[in-house]
């Protein structure tokens, strides 16, 4: 469904399965519905100078983010034939193996649901104004690069 | 004229702090003139400019009131 | 992981949300993920010549299916990065809004869960000796079409 | 030698069995123009026909046990 005014996408800390099941079942009334894509990020825990990442920490502008977000959701809504979209995304402490962004697209056919969630996570990389510090066991860190 | 500036990834770390309020500044280039006296480490650092959530990629007038944030590559999801 | 063998990928009836979120709890160990990529089918409440669906009902050549899937991801394992994949079908019957496929893939980067994922769910439509009988309220029926 | 059908989708609708078991057919052209002759309204329906789960495109050779499967459009997932 579109919505009027951007929306807060962010929770506190890891996004719990629970919760993604929760978001899946809801869709179970809209019987219209006949594919969902989901994208998960999870928080890998890489080795980098011989350290290893115990978690990501996030921050993010986040007034900026929502409104960003706002934007490219009614760019996807525009493009493909979509019946909803869900984002959500972790602000401070994820530990590895814990997951840090939920995408949710679902249509009534597969191809939109599929391209449009890929679409929307790509946007959200370069787009969102989002931060993560990645956390050694020591509790040095250093700021997320790759994306 | 107040002008809010937010910082956000490893520039805060370069200025220790997050957000400062600066006053009588009337262009974003005069104030990044300004932080780069301060903060000299941030001439080399690569980062984005908003003013008032709004990305600039040319010099920008300011108002009583504009935010401006310095935004270094993103990283999140 | 890669099996040694045929795996039974089918389940009875829907496949429930809280199993999917067990599966995605179950990668929280695995570390060196860092993107899930998930398809879901779920059954629509179509109108056909003004008669609604209310659930469909799969019927499927099991040891042919378990065995094309085996090749399927052989394939897929061979051609892409991933880490793991899941795939559960439903058998029997699956009422509309309920969800009766589930493909799951896991990488260490997003693109290879991603394009896997796709790629596994276009040959599963394809290539999988399964069969759906759309019923109608009054227990009349149609055999699936559209695929 | 005996060998095994399995019926699947429309065709258990058009034949009413999912199941046969026949006797001396030594190819699948054989044991399908029996069909016909049996189920004449198999001769419209479009299916693929697997020997032993394997799908096969040209005529083939039946053995004692083998198991021939009449396949209808998959309509999976």
């Amino acid at each position: 469904m579109k919505q009027k005014e951007p929306k807060n996408i962010f929770i506190r800390n890891a996004v719990s399965p629970a919760f993604i099941a929760e978001s899946i079942g809801k869709h179970g009334e809209k019987t219209g519905i006949g594919a969902h894509s989901i994208f998960l990020g999870q928080v890998r825990a890489d080795v980098i100078d011989n350290k290893t990442v115990t978690g990501i920490e996030y921050t993010a502008y986040e007034d900026m983010a929502n409104q960003q977000m706002f934007l490219i959701r009614e760019d996807i809504f525009e493009k493909y034939p979509i019946t909803c979209m869900h984002v959500y995304h972790s602000l401070g402490r994820v530990g590895t193996g814990e997951i840090c962004l939920f995408v949710f697209t679902s249509s009534p056919h597969r191809k939109p649901a599929i391209d449009a969630c890929e679409e929307t996570v790509e946007r959200i990389k370069k787009e969102l104004p989002v931060w993560g510090r990645e956390i050694f066991a020591d509790e040095s860190y250093q700021w997320k690069k790759d994306n | 004229m107040s002008i809010n500036v937010l910082i956000f990834g490893h520039l805060a770390d370069i200025t220790g702090k997050d957000s400062l309020q600066l006053r009588d500044f009337h262009d974003t280039d005069q104030l990044i003139d300004h932080l780069n006296n301060l903060f000299p480490s941030m001439k080399k650092a690569r980062y984005a400019c908003a003013v008032d959530q709004k990305i600039i990629r040319t010099n920008t007038q300011l108002r009583e009131d504009s935010t401006v944030a310095l935004l270094p590559p993103f990283s999140g999801g």
